[in-house]
């Protein structure tokens, strides 16, 4: 009983993530009908701002110190952080500790920045293109993306720590009854599940009781008619861009504690978060949601030793396994709509 | 816009033969005239340098490339000669190998066993190199081993940890310097009963290809021998980024103990995920919860960052070490670089001078004649009685004492085991050395049932 | 006895019932237009008969045999060709390779993997598809992208993809929608032309009444998906339960 | 020709003329100058240019014509490999059986395959086929391949090669111990001289190249065919073609066998060329390539994808070789600051950096030459030739249907 309770909260945290990034897929499908192979690049960056935070309050003067030598044997140069420098050592050093959180404050406006450059610099130019020529020039761009984090950041991953006070887990069994110690999950985790539905609730309701997202969800519906009203729906559909690249990166800062980031960690989540997106069905962003937080649910059970005893491998086939019966039962995947991309 | 740097066959530059030529048969790139491949004619010999330079081994592979290129600079007598005034044997004269200027041409694995034949076919058949060397993962040098097997050039391996390199999938032309996966455990297992105890439960995540399975394998033997008792292991995909949902059955598996066969990233992930559950602050049993990573390097320590504070595990060799080899080098590597040099970039500068090192005593680039020098001799390590403790013997390259054995062409050195640092003083400190495992607890006969099965079959000089 | 003969037929999609015991019988060589104001069911009738939508309950017979349960192309290969109410053409070809592939079709069957000749030696086929490019007026723009044409033309096209495959029943959606008033008589003269001079049958769903009234020998009103009256045109014409349905609806 | 018209009949000649004639094309510059960096003249290259060149025109008869996306290809470039590798672990180094039986299997896969993926069109069917080609690929990495085990197929990461030990019951002693075709080693090679330039003429190239025209000249033959027309009608209009009274699965199910076959004969001679099959070859970034090489060259267009897969290619062996030492070769010539600052700009899209190249080339192709580099070559030539847009309207209707 608790090993899938535990399970089912790291489906839920998996699927937190994959959610985060499906929806802001399906937006651009559904609004803009691009098939966007940038945007694990674009969650990747979201990673990195947070790793550009840290670096930030981590900047250091460098002073120093004649009485160590370093490992060439000459006089050991001591760094000092700026903002310890600044504002005393404690405050400094809990500025430090709060790097990930803080980073939202660098990643939103980045990533809103990012996605409209991109939109009107590029995506603009491809919205009445053939799905293939999408896929070549969204796919260019992730790796030219990749390529210049690469070139900054280097290869290996960062480690980039939650702050201490989330650090360490909660004792989850207790709340429900059981022995202490036995349901344990990590303070962060938790915090990422949260701030998943968060934004998700936000994106929705945004959607849901705006005029903006009126006029958008019409135009996702059909989008001729709402341009025939005389609604400049290109300019919406540009702030939807930079929505749904904001969605990402925040997925990816806020992600960056729970495995430290590299710059290929958008291709491993890339295929993943296509898969995602068509089994919840194409144009459909509850259906991209759902299918999120299923599949995640499914992975962490099929990596349960006892059901890897019974099917050796499931674990490495599951999402995929999942993936074409429910495409084979449900021709739109769980909720999508009818005609939206199967040409 | 000068010369003939990185190009072929220095029949060519000598310029011998002008006008329409005659079409001759060949294998490979060896011409009839010469009696292995890529014989070096002209005043130079290429080397090809085969790294990751792609993928998430890339700065591992940026690192051997440099050791590389600070290689070739002192065996052309630039530089201040690094490991070579260490190097108990004094064939290398700093002017080249065999008096022809080295020079060298890079290529990308992509940590891919096609692309890294690919690339080694390119060094081979485009550039006329006469030695291949290089790599960050198992699958990748026995892809590129059993490619040189074939053309006829001699394979000196990067890092590669799994047995089958020098097991199963030995190859007479291939030769690996970096330690392997049963060493690893038999150097550990003492250091962890000296840490834990005798009784002690381990729980097994492995990465599911073939070097965490023998890393899985050898450490399973080496720790049941002392008396461990071996929960579950279980297999983790390879591609695997999240590993909360097999951190989370460890918890309650009744384990006092996780063993990590994990590498690079996976390592880095399943590492931060097993500390974010709280693990390492866990009793069990009475006893403190402990995981131990068997195959530690500099990369990963710095990928995982405070997580890997009192942490257990192996390496091939670390720049702390105090012999005369390590300081040479450090004080080398460092000087142009700015840092202190991986485990990686020893064991490629080791092989580097190593193959130069052969071919001078052998007095030839036939790839016949230098793996003969490579492993040659009937020296033996002392202390350890065994029929196959035979071939070269040697010293001075940062490891101690070295055998070069001729039955698998692996070689025989101290392990260091290492450990995490709590509070360490500067990124290059991540790691401390706990202690350094003498060769003859290592050991291992070639016949061995986890090195069994392979042949190392006939040097082929590919003429 | 007709060619078509529909009996009893209901369709519901949820809780609409878009059918409901609908009997119709269309003779052969006969042109039977079928009527109805927005949302009788026209278009559902019509989806039951070339399969695209199957009969909750009901027999749909064509010549004597059931096309229930049939995919559209055997229904096609039965004999029962249908034109769309938007051409439905391959606009990526070209017009003539618009034409060849219904011959292909009538000549191979429903499947023929010929993947090693050439088109070029097709000669029967290309003789056939010339030839109705001649009767449809086209083979000046046998070459031309089929998109690329207008609306009339691509209707033309149709239509005469549709004949080549020598049809016993060719099925009209609202054959003329959309169309200038030139193109419109344009359509009304070509489908004379084909009620007169080939051995068909055509059922037309239309909503302009001059073209109804142009063409067909009997009229089927539908209103709410069931059938109202069946009739001449003349008589049609004057028929309160029509107007009262039908002309109150659209005026 | 051979049941060509006239202008495919030219096509035909030309793709011989450069396929027999590729090691002198491919290496246009002397040995030993500082361009020699850029040949592409060697046989494994040569080989990989031809094999590569196959998979996409296979791939091109299934996404060109029908407009199916499939981004599983590579699973049966994969099982083409372990095919023709047990072939010489079974039977002999010979690789007629390993070729014969890595088309056939993979016809086999494809059929399955296929059969439930084509249930669904558009986005739905590229996952369908990309979670099939996924399973193969994690499965045969590690669950199937595990040498310790009694079930293994694939070798896992090593990859599957021959070992000493295999049974090889037709092997004759006289045959050399590589793959080889009736006793030619299929990395025998014959050199030729001219002056300071040196051509490699390979046997296993010229095996590829002959396979690679034989494929091309089938793929012109399926263009032109009544049933390739069918495949374009299906990327047009299903609706039309189902109330034409044809059956569209079973053609799009013949184009992704015929397809999938393609893959297959492409694997298998990866392996008779390099006889290690690794399993990568079937990871989704393997099928993401050969769709990146169509749709660069041009999908739907006869040549295209041969061009798309010679470009990807080249980039991937020749850039990613060209590191620091080169460059000081190239700019040596410049005074000092100079050299160092054009080769830290240079730098950065060689070596390590080719994948950026690699990356601004798709941007830089799919934005100003759309329809490929092939279709936008063309349109560029014209633009240049200065001929009416008519004329060329005229000409494009004749050619094969563009992408889309």
């Amino acid at each position: 009983m608790d090993a899938i309770i535990l399970q089912i909260l790291n489906g839920l945290d998996k699927g937190s993530a994959y959610a985060l990034i499906a929806l802001g897929l399906t937006l651009i499908f559904g609004t803009l009908g691009v098939v966007n192979f940038a945007h694990g690049a674009l969650f990747m960056i979201g990673a990195f701002c947070a790793v550009t935070m840290q670096r930030l309050l981590t900047l250091s003067f460098e002073t120093v110190d004649p009485t160590k030598t370093d490992f060439l044997g000459k006089p050991m140069k001591i760094k000092t952080h700026y903002v310890e420098a600044w504002f005393g050592p404690d405050v400094g050093a809990s500025l430090v500790d709060w790097a990930v959180p803080l980073s939202i404050l660098l990643a939103i406006p980045v990533m809103l920045i990012i996605g409209y450059v991109m939109e009107r610099g590029l995506i603009k130019h491809f919205y009445k293109r053939p799905h293939a020529d999408q896929i070549l020039v969204t796919f260019g761009l992730a790796i030219v993306l990749q390529e210049i984090v690469k070139h900054y950041y280097g290869a290996n991953p960062i480690p980039t720590g939650a702050p201490a006070a989330f650090r360490g887990s909660f004792d989850f069994g207790q709340l429900l009854g059981f022995d202490p110690n036995v349901i344990i999950y990590p303070y962060w985790r938790m915090v990422y599940f949260a701030f998943a539905a968060v934004i998700i609730g936000a994106v929705f309701a945004f959607l849901q009781f705006t005029t903006f997202g009126m006029v958008v969800r019409a135009g996702m519906a059909d989008r001729e008619t709402v341009g025939l009203l005389g609604i400049n729906i290109d300019r919406r559909f540009t702030i939807m861009f930079g929505l749904a690249a904001a969605v990402a990166g925040l997925a990816g800062a806020m992600y960056a504690p729970i495995n430290s980031p590299n710059y290929h960690m958008g291709m491993d989540f890339l295929v993943l978060s296509f898969v995602v997106v068509v089994v919840g069905g194409m144009g459909s962003l509850p259906g991209a949601v759902a299918a999120g937080f299923l599949l995640g649910i499914l992975e962490a059970f099929a990596s349960m030793n006892e059901i890897k005893s019974i099917l050796p491998g499931i674990d490495q086939i599951i999402i995929y396994l999942v993936a074409i019966i429910i495409l084979l039962t449900r021709p739109r995947g769980l909720l999508g709509r009818k005609g939206v991309m199967e040409e | 816009m000068s010369k003939t740097d990185v190009t072929r066959r220095g029949m060519l530059k000598t310029g011998a033969i002008a006008g329409a030529g005659v079409a001759l048969p060949t294998i490979f790139t060896a011409s009839s005239a010469s009696a292995y491949t890529n014989e070096p004619t002209g005043s130079s010999v290429t080397l090809g340098f085969n790294v990751p330079q792609t993928g998430p081994y890339a700065d591992e592979g940026a690192d051997e490339l440099r050791a590389y290129q600070l290689a070739v600079e002192h065996l052309n007598g630039e530089g201040d000669g690094g490991m070579m005034n260490t190097f108990s044997s004094k064939a290398l004269k700093g002017n080249g190998i065999l008096g022809k200027k080295v020079e060298y041409v890079t290529g990308d694995t992509q940590t891919k066993s096609d692309a890294a034949r690919a690339s080694a076919k390119s060094m081979i058949e485009k550039d006329g190199a006469i030695m291949i060397t290089g790599g960050s993962s198992s699958g990748v040098a026995v892809a590129v081993q059993g490619l040189c097997q074939e053309a006829g050039v001699i394979f000196m391996a990067g890092l590669t940890h799994s047995n089958d390199t020098t097991g199963k999938d030995k190859k007479a032309n291939g030769y690996r310097h970096f330690f392997n996966a049963y060493m690893s455990a038999a150097a550990l297992a003492p250091v962890l009963e000296k840490l834990y105890g005798k009784e002690r439960r381990a729980y097994h995540l492995t990465a599911d290809y073939t070097w965490g399975w023998t890393q899985q394998e050898s450490i399973q033997a080496a720790t049941e021998a002392m008396g461990w008792q071996t929960v579950n292991n279980v297999l983790t995909p390879l591609a695997q980024t999240d590993f909360s949902s097999y951190i989370a059955p460890v918890i309650n598996s009744g384990a006092d103990v996780l063993v990590l066969n994990h590498y690079g990233g996976n390592m880095v992930n399943s590492l931060t995920n097993a500390v974010q559950f709280g693990l390492r602050e866990k009793q069990v049993n009475g006893k403190n919860f402990e995981i131990v990573v068997p195959l530690y390097s500099e990369l990963m320590a710095k990928g995982a960052g405070k997580n890997i504070a009192g942490i257990v595990g192996s390496q091939n060799w670390d720049w702390k070490l105090e012999d005369e080899g390590t300081k040479a080098f450090v004080q080398s590597f460092g000087t142009k670089y700015g840092f202190p040099p991986s485990q990686a970039a020893q064991t490629c500068y080791a092989q580097t001078l190593l193959y130069a090192d052969a071919v001078e005593r052998a007095g030839s680039f036939d790839p016949c004649a230098v793996g003969e020098a490579l492993v040659a001799g009937d020296s033996s390590l002392p202390g350890i009685s065994s029929d196959s403790n035979k071939g070269f013997l040697f010293d001075g390259l940062g490891n101690g004492q070295t055998l070069y054995r001729s039955a698998d062409h692996q070689c025989f050195k101290d392990v260091l085991v290492v450990r995490g640092a709590e509070n360490p003083s500067d990124e290059f400190h991540l790691v401390e050395i706990v202690e350094v495992t003498p060769v003859a607890q290592v050991w291992y006969e070639p016949d061995h049932p986890m090195f069994a099965g392979g042949e190392l079959g006939q040097c082929n000089p590919g003429a | 006895m007709g060619i078509l003969e529909v009996k009893n037929v209901n369709k519901r999609f949820g809780g609409l019932k878009a059918l409901s015991d609908v009997n119709l019988s269309i003779a052969e060589h006969s042109v039977h237009a079928i009527i109805g104001p927005n949302g009788a069911g026209k278009s559902t009738l019509l989806n039951c008969l070339v399969g695209k939508l199957i009969p909750d309950t009901g027999s749909v017979m064509f010549d004597g045999q059931s096309v229930l349960g049939r995919a559209p192309y055997e229904i096609n290969q039965m004999g029962i060709s249908r034109v769309f109410q938007t051409p439905e053409i391959f606009g990526d070809l070209t017009v003539m390779e618009n034409m060849m592939i219904p011959c292909f079709a009538k000549r191979d069957g429903a499947f023929e993997l010929n993947a090693l000749t050439s088109i070029v030696k097709q000669k029967d086929i290309i003789e056939r598809a010339e030839h109705m490019l001649e009767d449809m007026n086209m083979i000046d723009k046998r070459n031309m992208h089929a998109a690329s044409m207008s609306r009339g033309d691509k209707r033309r096209l149709e239509i005469g993809m549709c004949l080549s495959q020598e049809p016993r029943l060719l099925l009209l959606d609202e054959p003329t929608a959309g169309m200038a008033r030139a193109d419109t008589n344009n359509t009304i003269d070509l489908l004379k032309q084909i009620k007169d001079t080939r051995d068909i049958t055509i059922a037309i769903i239309e909503h302009d009444m001059h073209v109804v009234f142009s063409l067909a020998e009997r009229i089927t009103v539908l209103a709410q998906g069931s059938p109202l009256v069946e009739d001449t045109p003349e008589k049609i014409k004057g028929h309160p339960k029509v107007r009262e349905a039908y002309l109150g609806e659209s005026a | 020709m051979l049941g060509l018209d006239k202008k495919d009949t030219t096509l035909m000649l030309v793709v011989a003329a450069l396929a027999l004639l590729a090691p002198f094309i491919l290496n246009p510059f002397p040995e030993g100058s500082a361009m020699a960096q850029f040949n592409a003249g060697y046989p494994d290259l040569m080989q990989r240019f031809a094999i590569y060149g196959i998979l996409a025109i296979g791939f091109n008869i299934l996404f060109g014509l029908t407009g199916y996306l499939s981004f599983g290809h590579a699973a049966f470039l994969g099982v083409g490999s372990y095919s023709a590798v047990w072939m010489f672990k079974l039977l002999s180094y010979n690789v007629i059986p390993g070729i014969i039986l890595s088309v056939i299997v993979a016809g086999l896969f494809s059929v399955v395959i296929g059969f439930i993926s084509l249930r669904r069109s558009g986005i739905y069917f590229s996952i369908l086929t990309l979670a099939f080609a996924q399973m193969s690929y994690n499965l045969a990495y590690s669950v199937l391949g595990n040498p310790s085990s009694n079930f293994n197929l694939t070798n896992g990461e090593t990859g599957l090669q021959v070992y000493a030990s295999d049974p090889q019951i037709l092997a004759s002693a006289s045959a050399p111990e590589v793959p080889h075709l009736f006793g030619v080693a299929m990395r025998s090679s014959y050199q030729l001289e001219v002056g300071s330039w040196l051509f490699t003429f390979n046997a296993g190239y010229y095996l590829c190249a002959v396979i690679l025209m034989l494929s091309f000249y089938v793929s012109v033959r399926i263009f032109r065919s009544p049933f390739g027309m069918m495949l374009r009608a299906v990327k047009s209009n299903q609706q039309r073609m189902n109330y034409t009274g044809l059956h569209t699965r079973p053609y799009t199910l013949a184009a992704f066998v015929i397809s999938g076959m393609y893959a297959g004969l492409a694997g298998g001679l990866l392996s008779t060329m390099d006889p290690l099959a690794g399993a990568e070859r079937m990871q989704w970034t393997a099928s993401g390539e050969v769709v990146l090489m169509t749709i660069l060259g041009g999908a739907g267009t006869l040549l295209g994808p041969v061009v798309g897969a010679g470009f990807i290619k080249y980039f991937e062996n020749i850039f990613s070789k060209i590191n620091e030492g080169v460059l000081h070769q190239w700019f040596g010539f410049l005074p000092d600051g100079m050299e160092s600052a054009v080769i830290w700009v240079v730098e950065h899209f060689v070596g390590p950096g080719w994948h950026l190249t690699l990356g601004l080339l798709f941007m830089l192709v799919v934005t100003f030459l759309p329809g490929g580099l092939v279709q936008g070559g063309q349109h560029l030539w014209r633009l240049l030739a200065g001929k009416s847009r008519k004329e060329e309207h005229a000409k494009t209707e004749t050619q094969s249907t563009p992408a889309e």
